[in-house]
């Protein structure tokens, strides 16, 4: 049953390539057939591969499918690996990726290139499947770049507008930094372990490696790079925003549920590296803890709705960050799932309401949609509540508590992530609910279009019932549960041991985490709902309105970027422009040309000067071989 | 002679009665369909008859040829390349002469050179072998009975290669006077323990008139006026059959002789791999015509080939292997395409660069075809092409080789500036009134069959890879025990 | 028999260059067949009696024939004979025979270094020749007959149009 | 008759060189294709000498095959030069160089 595995990433893929090669031959129906259909069939096969796993007792299952080249040392297999953690993954890429394909049959059923889109979206998929699964880096770095591609040509999917172009643009080239940096990573690493198969290389490194040593801190450092482009994480985060450009449900699977977060499974995934490196382990802790600071404070002066959404996903993969450096990263890979239920939940309930809309995206221009859009209103509202982190009934509450007090207990946490934990669930549940008054409360302000249809439905409220009950899974011993989740993942992702004496003051930690996210929404309330009076007024003050924009300008890290690399590159391009630098590269190129023409003028085509060629070879050859 | 010889050499002896068949045919009644078709059966045959042959080798069939499972696969490899070719020539001979059936029965005698140049094991096999190939040429290229180019590429053709093989054979006559024998497995025995300088002068000029063939510098100034003169299919069969059997051969004499303990030799030819590797990508560089472009490049092919060749050892064997295999159905493909978007006028001979400008706009799965061929070319990663050169790499490496790889590294990144000019060419937005071409069916068969090799075997080399392997048998295992 | 090999030898020598200076083709041609015949005494005295005759007959007699059968075809008159003249000015000589100079000292050095070997001369009668010629060569024969027959076959398809006459294209307006 | 080895390869090693500088020098394609065919006479010559040291008959069976291969290749080489002379018009090898660069 197991052998199901190879299928899994197989089946997207011979998706796209029929949806490919087809080249739009196909009817809408047939191309929903088959764009939704493979990746349905992927999960089937996920679920039986799932549970031949179990079966196996769980153990980690290795599926090689066949030896790429076997030249000397070099021998890349193309091999899968199943654990608990690639199996998370796969879940959560087939399960949240299978729905979103069927919400997207509908909600992109008048757009021109259907096909198309389906083409990439299983492409997508494929590669995503490829980067969980693979066995080695080598394969991984194939789906990484995969994922990549997929993403460019999503986010530019609509290229009729030359804007989409230009974001597609950016997210490649921002998240292209990264991959530089992941692709030196890689080589470090072969050349220093001899391997790129992630268990022998984690054995490797733990069996030569001292820990805090030189060689795994900048390895680690340099797949951080990676990590932190594709999962955008300061410094490189700002072309998520820009990504909101392609069409929603691409927002909904690749930019919040589950490419985004591929750098966080990077991480957890090389956990056993990252342990033999201490300092990039702070390092990303406190990039973490920025991140979601930061983000979130940008969530709440944003307009468009699916900015919000944006900055919320790389405000909550701070969190994920946050517990990978502190150690918990099981609670970063549970958050990771319940992130992909509840954000895809609403991305997709934000498409039902910008599509009812006529394609508006602006808050402001929304409102009173509650009575309209019932169905609509409620699910976005559990999605909200879940990422807000209500108490006991969501399971983002059981998520984001677990990483909360991680960050707190963990040797390697401490109050000030604690606290910044803290503050960022507070600013979630405001930001969270302010988006929920200004679209759904108050007076209604448009008359709405088409309503969702059942294939976009039923995506929607399996989503919402998984925002609840994914809880379940993982409800710590504080509140009576028995932390499953937790103790599935423990045999790849060892529990983070607890700084003495933290246990007595649990409860009050969770006492002061109900709080913070209660305390958000009921500020949401007070201030957006019942006294918006006082927002105007703060706004209206100079440093208010400042404040606003800088914020909505996602603390304008893009000015700063052009500003101080771009344009000062530019302009050091520009002052060079006859300096050294390019008299290199003009100085290769002109040798090149001159060399050419060397070469081409003695193409005389006389044949009596190719004989003489000849018969000159032959002297300098006797001279060199002979009478030497 | 056996039985048993008459079946090992049961392949060459089916092209070599094919071509008697052929000429018997056209004595009976001029057909083009016929001569074909009795070409490609036969040449069918003549694969078929490998596997017939397979469990008799290996076997010496008289003193001059040993047949063996290196040498029966490079006989398949030479025959299938041949069988590309003849898919490729049936279309552009229909449109362009009169008179094509002798076209089949020189190629099928140039392909009966080329077999049995790989299964030589002798002086006398190996220069007739490589002369029957030449004679075929000649004509070959010559065939168009109309133009100017056709005739001057073959005179220049025959005056080189006449004076390479007068070379060759002095070389030859050399060697024989200071061991006395012509055959390759005693002259390991009686070679002199000290190196000879009258053995060495023999050995350089056997490699002289070997390296015009294989047209590497300062050799070579004969490939782009060829390449371009001869009618397309036939620069195809130059640039593969002709190249792939002599190069498979040198391998063979050197590692049977232990001619690569002459280390003066053996450093010389390792200036002349870097000076093709060099050369040949300087000189595509900037050149406008497609087939000259191909020609060049097929030179410093030759060089990342001598690369390989130079590691002597267990590894070269595999290394140079893959890389003919890919090195001949690529420049099959590349010189396929060329055939099928040659034009039919006085100027049938250029093929510039316009010709491509905007081609993937109109036949989108030609371009697409040919933008695998050159990727392949520039050798990157998922085409074939790659492990080749990885191949070759490796093999350098293990003879610590780094001046070599170095030129490799350089040469291959020049030479990606040309690969990459003519698929940015080719996806161009078309102007003016463009002409599409419909590719007959035969050759459109062997380019499908060639992109998927390349692309399909990029991804899953495995089967090639132990293809390669298996034609390294015990027998060549005995070659690499040091000689003299 | 020493003195006839040196003799030989110098008259080789001596028509090959003679041959390969000759502004006339016919006179070069003829003293092509001079040096062919030398030559052919060169082997007689080597011990190759059966090589000697067959140098006479083929070499001298049918491959000859051949060039000068083409050259009478050709009807090169007193025009080209002018051309040869304008084409062969002294200076034409002094690279490809300086290049050949060199080369041929480089080879005449590593033959004098290393083939000082003094043997006896047996003589390889036609019987022996022909004994090996068709026992283990017996696979040459086929494919030189190949090689023959390829040669016909392209010197036939390439002749045809030539003895057919037609249009010169090289007299067509460019 | 004693010989030595050196003086047969000298003459053959001579004739091979005058052959070469007619290659070079001539521009008549008919006196090119005789200079080959004196480089490759020189050739079968040194065949022939190798032969006599080894006392084997199997120098002159390489001479015999490049007798054969001579013949082939200027039956080839002349029905070209008629080509040659019906296409271009002219017999001077340089005039050969519509193919170039």
């Amino acid at each position: 049953m197991r052998d199901a595995l190879v299928l899994v990433p197989a089946l997207p893929l011979a998706g796209f390539l029929i949806l490919f090669l087809s080249m739009g031959a196909l009817k809408r129906g047939a191309v929903a057939w088959i764009g939704v259909g493979s990746v349905g069939l992927a999960l089937v096969a996920a679920v039986v591969a799932a549970t031949g796993f179990w079966r196996h007792g769980a153990a980690p299952y290795t599926q090689t499918l066949y030896t790429w080249l076997s030249v000397a040392a070099f021998v890349p297999r193309v091999r899968f690996y199943l654990d608990g953690l690639s199996l998370v993954a796969m879940g959560v890429v087939t399960g949240v990726g299978f729905l979103i394909h069927l919400y997207s049959a509908e909600f992109m059923i008048d757009d021109e290139g259907y096909s198309r889109f389906f083409a990439y979206m299983n492409l997508f998929v494929a590669a995503m499947l490829i980067l969980v699964l693979a066995d080695n880096l080598l394969l991984l770095l194939l789906g990484w770049e995969g994922v990549g591609l997929a993403s460019y040509l999503l986010i530019g999917f609509w290229y009729g507008e030359s804007l989409n172009g230009l974001a597609a643009r950016k997210a490649f080239i921002m998240t292209r930094l990264g991959d530089v940096a992941f692709v030196i990573g890689l080589l470090v690493l072969f050349n220093r372990l001899g391997t790129l198969n992630i268990q022998d290389l984690v054995r490797n490194a733990q069996a030569v490696w001292v820990p805090g040593s030189f060689w795994p801190t900048l390895a680690g450092a340099l797949l951080l790079g990676g990590a932190l482009g594709k999962s955008a994480q300061l410094p490189l985060q700002t072309w998520l925003p820009d990504a909101m450009a392609g069409p929603t449900p691409v927002s909904a699977l690749i930019h919040a549920a589950t490419m985004v977060t591929a750098g966080v499974y990077l991480v957890a995934r090389l956990h056993g590296l990252y342990a033999l490196a201490p300092a990039i382990e702070r390092l990303i802790a406190v990039i973490g803890a920025v991140t979601l600071l930061l983000s979130a404070f940008a969530a709440l002066v944003q307009s468009d709705i699916k900015r919000v959404l944006a900055y919320s996903t790389m405000s909550q993969i701070g969190y994920m960050f946050l517990a990978n450096g502190v150690g918990a990263w099981s609670a970063a890979i549970f958050h990771f799932m319940i992130h992909a239920f509840f954000k895809a939940l609403l991305f997709l309930a934000a498409g039902a309401v910008i599509q009812a809309l006529h394609d508006e995206h602006d808050i402001g221009r929304m409102g009173g949609l509650r009575r309209q859009m019932p169905f609509t209103f409620w699910s976005f509202l559990i999605g909200g509540a879940a990422l807000s982190a209500f108490p006991f009934i969501t399971a983002g509450f059981y998520s984001k508590d677990l990483i909360l007090w991680d960050a707190f207990a963990s040797p390697l946490g401490g109050p000030a992530f604690w606290a910044a934990g803290l503050l960022g669930a507070f600013l979630t549940g405001l930001y969270t609910f302010r988006l929920i008054i200004r679209v759904f409360l108050g007076p209604a302000k448009s008359k709405i279009g088409r309503r969702p249809g059942w294939l976009m439905a039923v995506p929607i409220g399996v989503l919402a019932l998984l925002s609840v009950v994914g809880g379940l899974l993982n409800i710590p011993s504080l509140f009576g549960g028995g932390a499953q989740f937790t103790h599935f993942l423990a045999q790849v992702l060892p529990a983070q041991a607890l700084r003495p004496g933290v246990r007595a003051i649990e409860p009050d930690l969770e006492t002061a985490a109900i709080g913070a996210s209660l305390g958000g929404i009921f500020l949401a309330f007070l201030l957006f709902l019942h006294a918006p009076q006082w927002v105007e007024k703060v706004k209206s003050t100079v440093a208010g309105a400042a404040l606003a924009r800088w914020w909505g300008a996602g603390w304008g890290f893009d000015r700063l970027y052009e500003g101080v690399v771009a344009r000062a590159y530019a302009g050091w391009a520009r002052a060079n422009r006859d300096d050294f630098v390019d008299a290199g590269v003009d100085g290769v190129v002109e040798g090149n040309r001159l060399l050419h023409q060397l070469l081409r003028w003695t193409q005389t085509g006389h044949v009596r000067w190719y004989a003489m060629a000849i018969a000159l070879g032959a002297m300098g050859w006797f001279w060199l071989a002979v009478l030497s | 002679m056996s039985p048993a010889d008459f079946t090992a050499l049961s392949p060459i002896l089916c092209v070599a009665g094919t071509a008697v068949g052929v000429m018997l045919s056209i004595a009976v009644r001029r057909h083009h369909g016929v001569a074909c078709g009795l070409t490609v059966l036969g040449l069918l045959a003549a694969l078929a008859a490998l596997r017939w042959a397979l469990p008799e080798v290996p076997v010496q069939v008289t003193p001059l040829f040993t047949v063996d499972r290196y040498a029966l696969f490079y006989i398949g490899l030479i025959l299938a390349t041949t069988l590309g070719v003849v898919l490729f020539s049936h279309g552009y001979l229909a449109q362009r002469t009169d008179r094509p059936e002798e076209y089949y029965l020189l190629l099928l005698l140039a392909t009966v050179g080329a077999c049995a140049l790989v299964a030589a094991s002798q002086f006398a096999s190996f220069f007739l072998g490589l002369e029957l190939l030449s004679m075929a040429l000649f004509a070959l290229i010559a065939y168009p009975e109309s133009g100017r180019v056709p005739v001057e590429a073959a005179l220049k053709y025959l005056i080189l290669a006449g004076a390479a093989s007068a070379f060759l054979l002095f070389g030859m006559a050399l060697i024989y006077a200071q061991l006395g024998t012509l055959a390759f497995a005693a002259m390991r025995a009686v070679a002199p323990s000290a190196g000879s300088p009258l053995m060495d002068l023999g050995l350089s000029m056997v490699l002289i008139g070997v390296g015009f063939k294989l047209a590497i510098v300062p050799f070579h100034m004969w490939t782009p006026d060829v390449y371009q003169g001869a009618p397309a299919p036939v620069t195809a069969y130059v640039a593969t059959v002709s190249k792939g059997a002599l190069f498979a051969l040198l391998l063979r004499y050197f590692l049977q002789t232990a001619a690569g303990s002459a280390i003066p030799v053996v450093t010389g030819l390792g200036w002349i791999a870097v000076a093709s590797m060099l050369a040949g990508n300087w000189l595509a560089l900037l050149q406008p015509d497609v087939k000259r472009v191909l020609a060049y490049s097929s030179i410093a092919h030759l060089g990342y080939l001598l690369v390989a060749f130079l590691a002597l050892g267990a590894l070269a064997i595999e290394a140079v292997t893959f890389y003919l295999v890919f090195y001949l159905a690529t420049m099959l493909a590349a010189f396929g395409i060329v055939t099928v978007l040659s034009g039919t006028g006085a100027d049938a001979g250029k093929q510039g660069l316009e010709a491509y400008h905007g081609l993937f706009w109109r036949q989108p799965w030609l371009a697409a075809s040919f933008t695998v061929v050159l990727l392949a070319l520039a050798g990157i990663p998922l085409t074939l092409g790659f492990l080749a050169k990885f191949y070759v790499i490796v093999a350098a490496a293990d003879r610590a080789s780094w001046g070599l790889i170095g030129a490799l590294v350089v040469g291959s990144a020049i030479g990606l500036y040309y690969y990459l000019r003519i698929v940015v060419v080719m996806y161009r937005e078309p102007v003016g009134a463009q002409t599409v071409v419909v590719p007959p069916w035969p050759a459109r068969l062997a380019l499908i069959a060639l992109t998927v090799f390349l692309v399909g075997f990029g991804i899953y080399p495995r089967p090639v890879i132990g293809l390669v392997q298996a034609a390294i048998g015990p027998e060549q295992a005995v070659w690499l025990v040091p000689g003299r | 028999m020493v003195v006839i090999f040196y003799l030989s030898s110098a008259v080789a020598v001596a028509a090959t260059i003679l041959a390969v200076t000759r502004v006339g083709v016919v006179h070069a041609l003829l003293y092509l067949i001079a040096s062919l015949l030398a030559v052919a005494i060169l082997f007689f005295t080597l011990g190759a009696p059966f090589a000697a005759a067959l140098e006479v007959i083929i070499y001298a007699g049918a491959i000859m024939v051949l060039f000068v059968f083409v050259v009478m075809m050709l009807n090169l008159g007193e025009r080209a004979l002018a051309q040869e003249k304008a084409w062969l000015r002294p200076r034409v000589w002094i690279g490809p025979g300086l290049l050949a100079l060199v080369l041929l000292g480089e080879s005449l050095y590593v033959i004098g270094q290393g083939a000082h070997t003094p043997y006896r001369v047996a003589v390889t009668g036609p019987e022996a020749v022909g004994a090996t010629l068709y026992g283990p060569y017996a696979l040459a024969v086929e494919l030189a007959s190949l090689v023959l027959l390829a040669g016909l076959v392209g010197a036939f398809h390439l002749g045809r149009h030539a003895l057919h006459g037609g249009p010169r294209d090289g007299e067509r307006p460019q | 008759m004693a010989s030595v080895l050196s003086e047969g390869l000298a003459v053959s090693a001579l004739l091979f060189a005058i052959g070469l500088v007619g290659l070079l020098a001539r521009r008549n394609v008919i006196m090119v294709l005789v200079a080959i065919e004196i480089m490759l006479n020189a050739a079968g010559l040194a065949f022939i000498v190798a032969g006599a040291r080894w006392g084997q008959a199997d120098g002159q069976i390489m001479f015999i095959l490049i007798l054969a291969l001579a013949a082939a290749e200027v039956s080839v080489g002349l029905a070209l030069v008629l080509q040659m002379d019906r296409r271009h018009a002219t017999l001077d090898v340089d005039a050969l160089s519509d193919l170039k660069g």
